[in-house]
Parts: C-alpha cells; sequence; structure tokens
C-alpha cells in the first residue's frame, strides 16, 4: 500500500493557527499524526522574569486573542487568592457577564470557522456577522474588541450602567433568536450531517482516558464543567452543563451551539442578581508584593484552564504557567486523527477548538 | 455562416463570456452571504495580476501540460460550434481535462497530487454522463454536429427532460461548485490547500482560470443544444441552472469524493440512463 | 438520515440577496469607534513633570523618558493599550485617544534613526520653564 | 526522587478516576538581585515557599483533579538537572505532551514516555530557555540593567 505524508500546516488555511501535523496516509486513511508545535512560541511566562506582578495581567491576556477576557481574569483571580484581596460584588458579576459573552464571541467565532472547513462558506459569514455585534458590546463596555484589558488585581476597571447591561441583555435575546436559525441550519442540513454525524467518535471512557476537558468532554457525555465547583460567583447563578452522548463532530457543534443560548441565559441570570446602582466600589487595589502559590481553574470557552502561579515577595512572580484547554485537547485530537479519512481530518482538528497561540503561550 | 468563423469568435469571445460570468457569479455568492462583494470584472483583475506575477514552476512540465488544458479547453468549445461530431468533442472535451490532471500529477506535492487523483475521480464520474447526454442529443435529432441540432424539426429539451435534469446537477461538478468542489476550491479552506491547483502560481493559475472560463461556455453551449430552436431561449436556461448552482454553492457543505461519485452515476444511471431508455421503449 | 433536498440554508440565502448588505465598503466608509474605545495614547508635553511612572508602569515597554533631558517618547507600535500609564499618571498628562493611528505600512525610519511609530516630545528645559513661570506669575 | 512509591500514588490517582491537570517545573534559581526591593508579605497560601533556596533544583509538581468534587491532589517532587525521571504516560494518556515540554523547555530527561517526539515538539529560538544557566543569565542581564539605570540615576542627581 502506497504510503504519503502529507504535511498539515503550519501554514494551512484551514487552521489559522501554526500547528504542524506530518499526517501518515494509507490511501485516503490515515494511519498516523505527529504534532508540532512551536512555532510561535512566545515565551509569555519567561516574562515574569522582567515584568512586574501587576502589569503581568496584560500579559496573561495576550496568551490567546478569543479568551482574552478569561485569562486576564485567571491571572488576576489568582493574584487575588496569593494576597488575599476580597473583590467586591458588582465586580465579580460584572467578570461573569463579560466571561459569558466572551464564551458566546467564542463559540460564534468557532462555528463560523467550522463551517469553513466543511466548505460552508455562507454560514461562516453569518456566524462571524453575529460575533461582530459581540464584539461592538465589548468596545463600548471594556474598550477593546478583543483584548480588553478591564482585570486589575482586585477587581475591574469600568464600570458598565444599569441601563447598558439591560440593553445588552435585550441585545444578547434578539442574537439568541437570531442565533436559532443559525443552529437549525447545523442541525438540519443534510450536507453538514454528511460531513459531521459518526465522524471523529470519542467515547466516554476515551474521553476520560486521554483527558480531554470542555466541550469536547462534554460531547463524549462526561460531565465536567468548571463552572459547576461554584467558584468565582458561579454558584449564584443556575444552570446545567451541556452534555451530549455521541460524542461525534456533530455533538461537539452542538454542544458549542447550546452553550451559545446557556451563557446567554447566564448574562441576563447575572444582571438580574447584581447589586444595582452607580458609583459602587470596582476595585481593592492589592497591597505589597505577593507571597505564596495558587492553581486557579476556569471554565473556557475551549473547556477547563489552569493557571499556577508561584510568587515569592518581590514584583517579579517566580512562575506563572497556564495550562490552556487546547493543550489538554490534543492528545485527543491526535487520538481521532488515527484512522480517519484525510477529508474529515479539518473538521477533526477544528472540533477540538485549538487555539496552537494559547497551547504555545 | 462558415463554422470557421464561429469556432474563431467561439476561441475569442468565450473568456470574456466565462469571465464576465465569474463577475456575475462573485457578486451574487456575496451578496447571498449578505457581504458587498467585488466589482463585475474583478475576475479580469484578477487574471490581469497573475499574469504579472512570477510563476514558480516545481516541475518544468507543468506550464506545456496546463497550455495543452486551456488549448484543448478552447479546442473543444471551437469544434463543438465549428460543427464537428459531437460524441468526438466528448472525447477532447475529457482530454482538456485530462492534461489538468496530469499538470497536477507532475508536482510532487501531497496536495496537488491528492488533489489530482480526486479530479481524476470527478472526471470518472462526470464524463460518462456527457457523453450518454451528446450521444441522446445525437440520437433524438438525427444528428452529428452542432449545426445540425440546431437545425434539427426536433426540439431536445421536452423529449430529454430527465437528461437535462442530470446535466444541471453534473455541472456542479464541472463548474466546481459546492458541493462538489472536491478537487480544488476557489475557497481554499479545505483539507487539500485549493487541491490541484496548490502548486500553480503566476501565469499558471491563470491558464487554469482561463480554461475554466471556456469550460463555462462549453457548458452553456450545451445547454443550448437542449433548447435547440432558440439561442436565446439557450442562454436564458443556462442563466437559471446557472443560479442554481449557486445558490446551492451557497446553501451546501462540501461532499466527500465517495458521495459525489456514486451520487452522480446513480444520477446519471436514473435520470438521464432511464429517460434515454424511455425513449427507446415508447418509440 | 435527514432528506437531502431540504436544505435550510437556501432561504436565507435568497433572502440576502434581496436584502441590503451588512458589510461596509471599509476603506470608503469607516465606522466611528464607540466613546471609550482605546485608540492611541496622546501626551501632553505642558502638563509632565516626567516621574518615569508611566516608563515603569508600561508592560510591553513603549514608553521611554529620560528625565534629565526632558524627552517623553513612546513606539506606537509596540504599545499595546492597555491603558495603564493614564491610570497612572498624576499630572494627566495622558490620555487615551478613540481612533487608532493608521497602521505603518512602509519602514519609514525617523531622522534620528528611529523606528516606524516613534513618537517624541522635548519639554522646555527646567530652568527656562522655571524663568517663565516666574515671569508669568509676575505680571 | 522515590521512583515505586511515586508510581505507586499515580496509579492509585488513575484508578481513582482521577484526571491529569497539569505537570508543572518551576526552576528553582535564588534571584540574582531583586529588581526593586523585596518585601515579603505574610500571607501565603501554601507552605512550601521558603525553603526553595536548594541550588540548581527543579520543582515538579503533577496535579490531578476530579471531576466530581474538583478536588487537586499534588505529588511535589525537587529533582536535580542530571535526575531521570520516571513517565506517567502509561496511567495518564495526556501526559506525553508535558512531559515532552519538559524535557524540551527544562532540559530534564523523562523516562519511557509513550510519543516521545524527540525535542520537536517546540521550535524554540533559545534551546532549553528555562535551564538553570539560561534563567539566571537572564535575571543577572536585568540585574545588571538595573544597577546601570540606577548608577545612572545617581550621578545625575548628584550633578544637579
Amino acid at each position: 500500500m502506497k504510503r504519503t505524508i502529507i504535511p498539515f500546516g503550519p501554514q494551512h488555511p484551514v487552521l489559522p493557527e501554526p500547528l504542524v501535523l506530518d499526517l501518515i496516509l494509507e490511501d485516503e486513511r490515515v494511519v498516523d499524526a505527529v504534532p508540532t508545535i512551536g512555532y510561535i512560541h512566545r515565551g509569555l511566562e519567561m516574562m515574569v522574569e522582567r515584568v512586574e506582578y501587576t502589569e503581568m495581567g496584560f500579559v496573561a491576556e495576550r496568551i490567546c486573542g478569543i479568551c482574552s477576557f478569561m485569562h486576564g481574569m485567571g491571572y488576576c483571580v489568582s493574584l487575588e487568592a496569593i494576597m488575599n484581596v476580597e473583590v467586591p460584588e458588582r465586580a465579580r458579576w460584572l467578570r461573569i457577564i463579560w466571561a459569558e459573552i466572551s464564551r458566546v464571541q467564542s463559540h460564534l467565532l468557532w462555528l463560523g470557522l467550522g463551517a469553513d472547513a466543511f466548505g460552508f462558506e455562507n454560514l461562516f459569514m453569518h456566524c462571524w456577522r453575529m460575533r461582530e455585534e459581540i464584539l461592538d458590546i465589548f468596545e463600548k463596555t471594556t474598550g477593546g474588541r478583543i483584548i480588553h484589558s478591564v482585570n486589575r488585581i482586585g477587581g475591574v476597571k469600568r464600570d458598565v450602567s444599569d441601563a447598558e447591561l439591560a440593553a445588552i441583555v435585550v441585545k444578547l435575546e434578539e442574537l439568541g433568536k437570531a442565533f436559532e436559525k443559525t443552529a437549525n441550519v447545523f442541525g438540519k442540513d443534510p450536507s453538514i450531517r454528511h460531513r459531521l454525524s459518526g465522524v471523529g467518535v470519542l467515547s466516554a471512557d476515551d474521553a476520560r482516558a486521554v483527558d480531554a476537558v470542555g466541550p469536547m468532554a462534554r460531547a463524549s457525555g462526561v460531565v465536567m464543567d468548571t463552572r459547576l465547583s461554584g467558584t468565582y460567583g458561579y454558584d449564584q447563578v443556575d444552570f446545567e452543563p451541556v452534555t451530549e452522548t455521541a460524542g461525534d463532530c456533530l455533538a461537539r457543534v452542538v454542544v458549542r451551539m447550546r452553550e451559545v443560548q446557556q451563557s446567554i441565559g447566564l448574562v441576563r441570570q447575572a444582571v438580574e442578581k447584581m447589586p444595582k446602582g452607580e458609583g459602587m466600589p470596582l476595585e481593592n487595589k492589592p497591597r505589597g508584593n505577593p507571597v505564596g502559590e495558587t492553581y486557579t481553574r476556569l471554565e473556557q470557552p475551549r473547556g477547563e484552564v489552569l493557571y499556577y502561579v508561584k510568587a515569592n515577595g518581590t514584583k517579579n512572580l517566580e512562575r506563572f504557567r497556564a495550562r490552556t484547554p487546547t493543550f489538554a485537547n490534543i492528545p485527543a485530537m491526535i487520538k481521532l486523527v488515527r484512522g480517519c479519512d484525510l477529508a474529515d481530518v479539518p473538521n477533526i482538528i477544528l472540533t477540538i477548538d485549538p487555539c496552537i497561540s494559547c497551547t504555545e503561550r | 455562416m462558415n463554422p470557421i468563423v464561429y469556432a474563431v469568435l467561439f476561441v475569442l469571445l468565450a473568456p470574456v463570456f466565462g469571465g464576465l460570468l465569474a463577475g456575475i457569479d462573485r457578486i451574487a455568492s456575496a451578496r447571498m452571504q449578505s457581504r458587498v462583494g467585488p466589482p463585475l470584472l474583478q475576475p479580469f483583475y484578477d487574471l490581469g495580476k497573475l499574469l504579472q506575477k512570477d510563476a514558480r514552476q516545481v516541475n518544468p512540465l507543468v506550464e506545456p501540460l496546463l497550455l495543452g488544458h486551456v488549448g484543448f479547453m478552447a479546442a473543444t468549445g471551437a469544434m463543438l460550434v465549428g460543427g464537428v461530431d459531437l460524441i468526438f468533442v466528448a472525447f477532447v472535451f475529457a482530454l482538456a481535462a485530462l492534461f489538468l490532471v496530469l499538470a497536477a500529477g507532475t508536482v510532487n506535492s501531497p496536495y496537488s497530487f491528492t488533489g489530482a487523483e480526486r479530479e481524476l475521480v470527478v472526471l470518472l464520474a462526470a464524463e460518462p454522463f456527457f457523453i450518454l447526454m451528446l450521444a441522446a442529443i445525437c440520437k433524438v435529432t438525427d444528428a452529428s454536429s452542432y449545426q445540425g441540432v440546431l437545425s434539427s424539426a426536433v426540439m431536445v429539451a421536452p423529449k430529454l427532460p430527465g437528461v437535462l435534469l442530470a446535466f444541471t446537477f453534473v455541472a456542479t461538478i464541472k463548474l466546481r461548485k459546492s458541493p462538489f468542489d472536491i478537487s480544488t476550491s476557489h475557497h481554499a479552506h479545505q483539507e487539500l490547500v485549493s487541491g490541484l491547483t496548490s502548486d500553480m502560481s503566476g501565469r499558471l493559475l491563470a491558464y487554469v482560470e482561463m480554461a475554466h472560463w471556456y469550460e463555462s461556455a462549453i457548458l452553456a453551449s450545451f445547454v443550448i443544444l437542449f433548447f435547440n430552436w432558440s439561442v436565446p431561449l439557450g442562454l436564458l436556461a443556462f442563466a437559471v441552472i446557472y443560479a442554481a448552482e449557486v445558490l446551492v454553492d451557497n446553501s451546501t457543505s462540501r461532499a466527500k469524493w465517495q458521495l459525489v461519485l456514486r451520487s452522480t452515476w446513480a444520477v446519471t444511471l436514473l435520470l438521464a440512463g432511464g429517460n434515454v431508455l424511455a425513449l427507446f421503449l415508447l418509440k | 438520515m435527514a432528506n437531502p433536498l431540504r436544505l435550510p440554508m437556501v432561504p436565507r440565502a435568497l433572502r440576502n440577496l434581496v436584502s441590503r448588505p451588512a458589510t461596509r465598503r471599509y476603506p470608503y466608509e469607516i465606522r466611528p469607534r464607540f466613546e471609550g474605545a482605546r485608540g492611541t495614547i496622546e501626551f501632553d508635553v505642558e502638563t509632565c513633570n516626567y516621574c518615569m511612572l508611566c516608563m515603569r508602569r508600561c508592560p510591553a515597554a513603549a514608553i521611554t523618558v529620560v528625565r534629565e533631558d526632558r524627552i517623553w517618547s513612546i513606539e506606537h507600535l509596540t504599545c499595546i493599550g492597555c491603558n495603564v500609564c493614564v491610570e497612572v499618571c498624576n499630572k494627566n498628562s495622558l490620555s487615551m485617544a478613540k481612533e487608532s493611528k493608521p497602521v505603518h505600512t512602509h519602514a519609514e525610519v525617523g531622522p534620528q534613526g528611529q523606528r516606524p511609530g516613534h513618537e517624541e516630545w522635548h519639554g522646555p528645559d527646567p530652568a527656562i520653564a522655571a524663568a517663565a513661570k516666574a515671569a508669568a506669575a509676575a505680571t | 526522587m522515590d521512583r515505586e512509591a511515586f508510581l505507586a500514588r499515580v496509579g492509585e490517582y488513575h484508578k481513582e478516576g482521577r484526571r491529569l491537570a497539569l505537570i508543572n517545573v518551576t526552576t528553582l534559581v535564588p534571584a540574582a538581585a531583586p529588581a526593586h526591593g523585596a518585601k515579603p508579605e505574610a500571607a501565603a497560601t501554601e507552605a512550601s515557599v521558603g525553603e526553595t533556596a536548594a541550588p540548581d533544583q527543579f520543582e515538579i509538581t503533577w496535579v490531578f483533579e476530579n471531576d466530581k468534587d474538583a478536588t487537586l491532589e499534588k505529588i511535589r517532587e525537587q529533582v536535580g538537572p542530571a535526575d531521570i525521571i520516571p513517565s506517567i504516560s502509561e496511567f495518564f494518556g495526556a501526559a506525553f505532551l508535558y512531559e515532552n515540554e519538559i524535557h524540551e523547555l527544562f532540559g530534564l530527561n523523562v523516562e519511557g514516555i509513550n510519543l516521545d517526539l524527540q525535542g520537536q515538539l517546540y521550535k524554540t529560538a533559545t534551546k532549553v530557555p528555562f535551564s538553570h544557566a539560561a534563567v539566571k543569565a537572564r535575571l543577572e542581564a536585568l540585574a545588571a540593567k538595573t544597577a546601570a539605570a540606577a548608577e545612572a540615576k545617581a550621578t545625575t542627581e548628584a550633578k544637579a
């Protein structure tokens, strides 16, 4: 049998990220895949040697352009835990609101990219058009479309007026209705079913064995959602983690589509439950330098992210480590790619929602 | 008029037709995706730009083979309207397409090579239909040349509705529209990175584009064969078919090659074959 | 198996065909940015007291302040627009403009060999400034 | 480190159904010179800090988490640059990425990875960017720069 090696990436249009997978093919069937990353290793973790802990949050935000809010939040939450800083209540709610809006944004972006990978350009445009409205919300409330820079250790920098928040909820609910129609296309279109249904099946046992996280694990029926632990204010909102049981590419799409609606609901809940009023405290400034270490877990759009921060009493942290969800999902991806058709490779790779920039820090 | 004049006119005007068609296609596709879209003449600007650019030749054989591709495509059209036997035209049409496969196959890159293999599959799916279609048209009209069919007393479309429907289906392959754009794609977001054209650049890619414009014009001429009593009606029918293709292109994802092969053969056999069989039985 | 002829995208594609496009013809039609958006850092040379706080807090090391020569400079291409310098400035000399400066496309080199995006201000000599202040107070 | 006890403990975590959350390495380098004057604070969430002065050691932490009660279990070891670390990839399939990373970024030797990428995972400009030598060199350069700046400032102030 003839063996071909297809170098998938680093400049492959299917994935806008520099991951290399050497696909070893027998005819059209992939028998092995060897990953190489490191094309954009930026050494952000190394920057703790130079950047002081007060500004490291901005560096952390730049780990990823899609989950930038969550990365900034994760860093600040870690430092707050080390330095025993209490975050004002309104700031905590604002963080939840922004985090959930960014989950909607990330999932819409991903659904578009997924549509593009199986050659559905029109659907891609529709998803990104909806995402654009969310980026507008971010620009209005935080000042940045992608990099928000509102998180500070001890709180958030900007307030959003109650009227603005109500308007955001209305806007998101409208968006949710419009999204129903797009979700209908993803769920019902026969050509999409042909490409996704039954492709790249990850069983629940396999998902546990390769330590998959986030939507990847939830689509295989593994109930894991870091928000369930109720930290950072998530104990005050009601939600059920979205799970599917099929474990194929379609299930992973469906999980993310349902999470979009779930997050819109969470934003509504948060706006209803948060304390109202102008001029409430938003930030408790920390004092002195941090000593100690902590692990922080957050549920990012792509799955669970884990930060390890170790401070030694100087202005520079001793160690800052981010284990991003893509890093945890790469073994699952390699497992799925083995044995699939060449035409299914882009779909499988994209349904783990890879973010190599995250992975390489 | 002398058939030679038709042939010369085809060679000269078909690219204009194909280019304008591509321009309209791009605007219509953009509007369906609620984008503004490029100007109408953008395909010509693109072609001009491609011709200006350096061509990076991976294998010196590629350029002559691509010239053969575009040359035989033009020749197919010229022979078609120039009055050569239609069955012969069908074979030259297949040959022209084969040159593209060869050009991509000489490049020793996995994307190009896999694209070439897929294009072969696509040829395998589409070519039997074209031969069947032209044979059926010849049979129905008792003519063997383009002019013969056009001046025939029998109108083809009412006799061969199944074949016309099957043509609409198979044209998706030839027009390189989703869901059947499996070997190449106008938007490169797929596993093969634009498939068999992935190693062609500059004027080499311009040849491929030119050949595609000729191909569109040939397909339009085929539709005219179905509406042999009135050329404007034939062009109108082609416009309708093309609009349907653009709509389907914007409403489906890409299929895998197994499905393309199976569905095309099923359609060829059921619709076109059934239609021809019915004609024989009802006679 | 879903009905292969039921394509849910068809009606939407047709509706889009007759409705207005959602995109803008970008360079000809520019959407103004929202109030409070973060764009380019603007500097007021009159009020700065060259305390160097902005330089120390800048996470991207985009700002350079030379106190003794009264030079305040910023590399706009290095600036990440985090707004920290504006927040820490005691004299309110810094502000964040709503709009971003256009991206430099040519590697222009300034008269002193500066990189593109480099901008610098020279403050008045402290002695001259003190004299001017005294003169203003006298009149 | 006690290899047998370590692997037994990892196997136990595996049986309990925990997942591997992180394998983290910290290069323990005594700070070259505190950049802006260190003032240690009292509030520490965990007690392990303060004893990090061991020269040329790495601190490895294996973190295992539990989906059900969201708890983290940690195994922490200090190893030297020459020590051989046993791979846990036979228990946890995802460990190979972390272990390759440890090898490439920290220069530690991990034995028995089920998918050894032979130093091909990262393509970094500096080979082994977190080795003791590399970290020390960077910190010293930084300290020298800070000292030079302070000196320049002092001379200008003296002039004025």
